[in-house]
């Protein structure tokens, strides 16, 4: 594989090798995600993608290697800390708060940024911006300051606007566990942006749906990507879905990468076919 | 389609619902017999006891079996601080209180606030450790850790004066402070739970590690929320102890017991209802009253019936069962009565009454 | 295949996950004596369909016969005792039981000891390696004789149908080949087999007639001579349009 | 301490250590299957004593007629509390059948209070004489009851060990433990299989239940809830799922116990307080307790 510099990336992996017990599921990954892209990982079963994103969003820390994002080093860090720096994600199975209206759910993802001190000093110390609303203090809440009302406004406002243009308003005041499955996929995306992300990771998305509905989904992320601004990581198993949306692919087998380019070059790689359709030619 | 009311309009009905209450209140405390004024005092004792478990149960999603604890630790340091010098030094008979607790004497309401603060002091000790578990492991050791206190209650001799108790605390828990701290308990639990700060909470109920995600601290959060229903239920101690006049360890008073009487109240009014825990802490207060004849000696005609001791219990029992098993939402499940709920539900009521 | 005789029938079978539509009309049929295959991308609906004939998933709607007897959501055990076993997706070994009782789990519902120690001996004829390791604990087994043993125990039960979910996953080439040499031995002695594959070549130079699934419906079917010539099967796969 | 008195401690803590073992099976078991703390475990043992007392004093049985039935009572009450409370919630989230679990608790004590009546009774009455004779050991002065007791517990825990390693329905439970859905799929009825599991968890408590009565020859309708919770914590200590475990963690806890305020003897108060404290530094520091092995949540 050619070199790679980290600092073309937006996110770097560099040398991430993930073991569970005897099992490596990650073996030695040395790739990224560009400014600006939309990236697909692609893989069999048990292929090693949802590791990844594990690693990635904090959830695990990699046995060896370092994880590398606007050229901060964020290896190791709490998953709330890494989506306040900019990363954040959905579930392959959906992971809505069920109990919350459809605007709740966008409005708790706002709320990291009016709390999360730990990770505003950690971006400071790399000379970036805090981000948020302001901070909050408890007892504002209790009292409902002026200051705490507006707040409150602000984030409402917002979480309006995200809603509007993910075609969600109307349902706002709807029990997320109420929605049909397509359009929980869709909220469940709206939520990950409302955390305000560079970098969003989607595990699945397509999991579950009709042709039709994933017809939808892709025009959908294609245009999430350009209005919000943020860097798509997609993880997929349904083929077409990946080849009909993402600029690059990386396959991965077994924990390791066997192929890397654009749909086409991905398609005809025999390394490819391989892990897909089976060994049987191979051996026989 | 749900139909809302203007704020200003939803502000001037609870501030007419409050003076409508102090009033109630008012004539109540004038008119009704002692009896009945007691069971006023207990449903809010009970209320804030019940709102506060419900904040940690119910609304954070916390399963603690430890709340009685707090309600020992509110309880004793309140009556250690509305006690007279004299009036220790007569109680402590098998050890001397130390010092200063044997010198210091403070308004009500000063031991109140000083029983919230110490036992959210204790809720931050208790949580900080037990809230890296979850699910029944967390019950387990919070009610590991409320069983300490009452043990340490029975043993600390020259503090708590051991199993003899304290008796004869002045009846400071009358209507106003009771309701009052009521008043004051549901407000500000209530504003926590409907700001950002307690959506987060109710997010991490519903899915933890989907709320880590979306970048909330959840163990911070989680550790917050304890501390405070910690410090309302130190208060509810202290109301409690007032109330009762006499505080002692034993498992029935302060202990597990307790827990599982608060349990039921929140369960039978709703898992993460404040206005479902105020329903449940009266039902509980009134039926335990008026279940009494089930136990009690009964004329029916010709015949007597000779009550069960206990049997009010059996009840109780009986009905958080089943509660359980055929109606788990329980009163109100997760929702909360606002003036838009009643105003829909009056206006849903109207045109009926047009076709009738 | 009308004229043969049937042994599995399922009927336009609807099946939801919560709010997720997982199975939207699966009409299937597995004649006696036949290996059947249904191959398809992940989240197809293969698993699903085997669950549900097992009875480990309800269905909301459809209908399946075995031996034209109507099974639809009857609990597993009564699906097993009916003679339908199923190798697990994963093996799904027991690990904190010995490799003995492992198989003797497999005869759980049976009585006649004779016929238990016969199929035994069958089983250590397909799979030598099993005898030597009748002691060990099932959780240290390597992968492949989990397999082993995971398929062993479902004859165990001596079934009339055998289900299996995927047995190739996760195995070295040469014990992929092996395993597919077995399912043809298994049929040979007269069970019927209704077999999941991810490895869409190895299931369909196995078996007689195949269905293709996508995202819970059946989208071609046919002899698995035909399906292998067909470039449908490689677009479900590859998404090559 | 003296030779003599520590001699006497240790059959003390022997003894005590096999109640707790006994129980603790029970609640190791049922969490095994169903992931559930069954609180009402130690109101079993409570009712399984009063049934021996009334099996003597009202209905006039042999002692060791009414032992019997006691037992088999017990088992057929635990296996009831499954089928009528728990069953129904097993597709509900785990902590709706711990909350019905505490009610079920509740229930059974003040069932007992309304029934047994509250005011606690005294098992001396029907404690067969001979067990009361007290012999010298060492020059130690030990009850005979302790040797009964400790030698009917290891026989219990012997046929336990047995029924669950060398039958065909233990084989299951063992299973059963580690994958509900394949167990199925062998054809075994889950719900039997559960419910046996709570009936000879419920025997052994019930047994326990007696033996406990014996030894502190008063019966009330809240004795099982202190050696129910220490009887879990012994579970949870040897590692919650694993029987061997259970049983060390339960001879562990009780030896420790005796031994603390054998050596500590102003500490006596506190007695209680031992169980809970090391409860919370082996959920803390070792949650998979000695012999337990690690439960992984998925993501």
């Amino acid at each position: 594989m050619e070199s790679k510099r980290k600092e073309d990336y937006l996110l770097f992996l560099e040398h991430v090798t993930m073991r569970f017990g005897g099992l490596v599921a990650v073996d030695d990954f040395y790739n990224g995600v560009r400014p600006g892209e939309l990236l697909g990982l692609i893989g069999p079963n048990g292929a090693g993608k949802t590791t990844v994103f594990n690693v990635i969003t904090g959830i695990y820390t990699p046995t060896s290697g370092r994880v590398y994002f606007r050229g901060m080093d964020i290896t190791g860090l709490k998953p709330h800390v890494i989506t306040h720096l900019g990363i954040s994600r959905t579930f392959q199975n959906i992971r809505l708060f069920y109990n919350l209206t459809v605007l709740e759910n966008v409005l708790v993802a706002q709320h990291h940024s009016i709390t999360n001190k730990d990770a505003d000093k950690f971006l400071e110390k790399h000379g970036f911006e805090k981000k948020g609303f302001g901070s909050m203090w408890l007892g504002k809440a209790i009292l409902k300051t002026p200051g705490y009302m507006k707040l409150e406004k602000d984030m409402l406002k917002e979480a309006e606007e995200l809603l509007e243009k993910v075609e969600l308003l109307e349902y706002k005041n709807e029990l997320a566990s109420s929605l049909p499955y397509g359009m929980q996929r869709k909220l469940e995306i709206a939520r990950a942006l409302a955390t305000d992300p560079q970098l969003i990771l989607l595990d699945e998305p397509a999991a579950g749906m009709n042709p039709q509905e994933t017809e939808e989904l892709m025009r959908f992320i294609t245009r999430i990507r350009d209005e919000f601004n943020v860097t798509v990581l997609l993880i997929e198993h349904d083929m077409k879905v990946v080849m009909g949306i993402c600029e690059r692919i990386i396959v991965l087998d077994y924990g390791k990468i066997i192929a890397e380019g654009t749909a086409s070059e991905v398609q005809s790689n025999p390394k490819v076919i391989e892990a897909y359709l089976g060994e049987w030619e191979h051996v026989s | 389609m749900e139909r809302r009311l203007k704020t200003s309009t939803k502000v001037y009905l609870t501030l007419g619902l409050i003076a409508l209450s102090i009033l109630l209140l008012y004539v109540a405390s004038k008119t009704l017999d002692t009896y009945a004024i007691r069971i006023l005092r207990l449903i809010a004792v009970f209320g804030v006891m019940a709102v506060s478990y419900t904040f940690i149960n119910g609304i954070t999603g916390l399963f603690s079996l430890g709340h009685a604890g707090f309600v020992a630790i509110g309880a004793y340091t309140s009556a250690l601080l509305t006690m007279s010098p004299m009036q220790k030094e007569m109680s402590y008979i098998l050890e001397p209180l130390i010092w200063p607790l044997n010198v210091i004497q403070t308004d009500f309401f000063t031991a109140t606030l000083a029983a919230g603060v110490m036992a959210a002091l204790f809720a931050f000790l208790i949580g900080y450790p037990s809230l890296r578990l979850t699910g029944d492991y967390l019950a387990i050791a919070t009610l590991g850790f409320s069983e300490i206190i009452r043990i340490m209650a029975l043993n600390m001799q020259s503090v708590t004066n051991g199993a003899l108790g304290l008796k004869g605390l002045p009846e400071y828990s009358n209507i106003w402070w009771t309701w009052g701290w009521l008043f004051i308990t549901v407000v500000v639990i209530t504003s926590l739970t409907y700001s950002s700060f307690g959506r987060a909470l109710k997010a991490i109920r519903d899915d933890a590690i989907a709320a880590e995600a979306m970048g909330i601290n959840v163990f911070k959060h989680q550790l917050m929320a304890f501390v405070i229903s910690g410090f309302f239920a130190g208060v509810g101690g202290s109301l409690y102890a007032h109330l009762l006049t006499t505080i002692d360890p034993r498992p029935t008073t302060i202990g597990v017991m307790l827990t599982f009487y608060l349990l039921i109240m929140i369960v039978l009014g709703g898992l993460g209802s404040i206005t479902g825990a105020i329903i449940g802490a009266a039902l509980f207060a009134i039926l335990s009253e008026w279940l009494r004849f089930v136990e009690g000696t009964m004329h029916i005609g010709k015949w007597t019936i000779h009550g069960i001791p206990g049997m009010r219990m059996v009840i109780f029992s009986l009905l958080f069962i089943i509660t359980m098993l055929v109606w788990r939402r329980g009163i109100m499940g997760m929702e909360e009565l606002t003036w838009d709920k009643l105003y829909n539900w009056i206006l849903r009521l109207r045109p009926r009454r047009k076709e009738g | 295949m009308s004229r043969e005789e049937l042994m599995l029938e399922v009927e336009d079978l609807h099946v939801y996950y919560g709010a997720i539509h997982a199975l939207k009309g699966i009409s299937l049929k597995v004649p006696k004596g036949a290996i059947i295959t249904l191959i398809g991308a992940n989240g197809a609906g293969k698993t699903t369909t085997l669950t549900t004939i097992a009875g480990l998933v309800k269905a909301r709607s459809g209908r399946i016969k075995f031996m034209g007897e109507d099974i639809t959501n009857k609990p597993p055990h009564t699906v097993t005792q009916m003679g339908i076993a199923m190798v697990p997706e994963g093996r799904r070994i027991f690990p904190n039981l010995t490799v003995y009782e492992n198989l003797m789990m497999g005869a759980y519902t049976r009585k006649d000891r004779e016929g238990i120690q016969e199929d035994l001996e069958w089983v250590f004829q397909l799979f030598p390696r099993l005898k030597e390791r009748l002691t060990q604990l099932g959780g240290t087994l390597s992968g492949g004789e989990q397999q082993m043993l995971a398929i062993s125990r479902a004859l165990m039960s001596r079934p009339k149908l055998l289900m299996m979910d995927e047995p190739s996953l996760g195995l070295a080439p040469l014990l992929v080949m092996e395993v597919f040499d077995v399912i043809k031995k298994i049929n040979g002695e007269g069970t019927t087999i209704l077999l999941v594959e991810q490895n869409a070549m190895g299931a369909l130079k196995t078996a007689h007639y195949g269905y293709v699934l996508e995202t819970g419906k059946i989208v071609l079917e046919g002899p698995t001579d035909e399906l292998l010539q067909n470039e449908e099967v490689k677009k479900a796969y590859l998404g090559v349009a | 301490m003296s030779g003599t008195i520590f001699l006497q401690n240790l059959f003390n803590g022997l003894t005590l250590g096999g109640l707790y073992a006994l129980i603790a099976i029970g609640y190791t078991m049922v969490y095994g299957i169903l992931r559930l703390i069954n609180f009402a475990h130690g109101d079993v043992l409570m009712i399984g004593a009063y049934l021996a007392f009334y099996g003597v004093t009202l209905m006039s049985m042999p002692w060791y007629i009414s032992v019997v039935v006691a037992i088999l009572g017990s088992a057929g009450l635990g296996f009831l509390i499954d089928r009528v409370a728990y069953k129904p919630l097993r597709e509900s989230p785990r902590i709706s059948a711990l909350i019905t679990a505490i009610g079920m608790s509740f229930f059974l004590e003040s069932f007992a209070v309304v029934v047994f009546g509250g005011i606690p009774k005294s098992f001396l009455s029907i404690t067969p004489r001979f067990l009361k004779k007290v012999v010298v050991v060492f020059g130690a002065r030990i009850q005979v009851l302790t040797f009964f007791a400790l030698a009917t517990t290891v026989a219990l825990l012997a046929l336990l060990l047995w029924i669950v390693y060398k039958t065909k329905i233990g084989m299951a439970m063992r299973a059963i433990a580690t994958d509900i859905p394949t167990t199925a799929l062998m054809g075994a009825n889950i719900d039997n299989i559960i419910g046996f599991t709570f009936a000879l968890g419920s025997a052994l408590a019930g047994a326990g239940g007696i033996i406990w009565a014996m030894r502190y020859p008063q019966i009330n309708p809240y004795m099982g809830f202190m050696p129910g919770l220490k009887a879990f914590i012994a579970a949870v200590f040897g590692g919650i799922g694993s029987i061997q475990g259970a049983m060390l963690g339960g001879f562990i806890l009780g030896m420790m116990e005796i031994m603390i305020v054998g050596f500590f003897p102003q500490l006596a108060g506190y007695r209680d307080v031992f169980a809970f404290v090391i409860l919370i530094l082996i959920l803390m520091f070792k949650p998979t307790g000695i012999m337990g092995k690690k439960l992984t949540v998925k993501v």
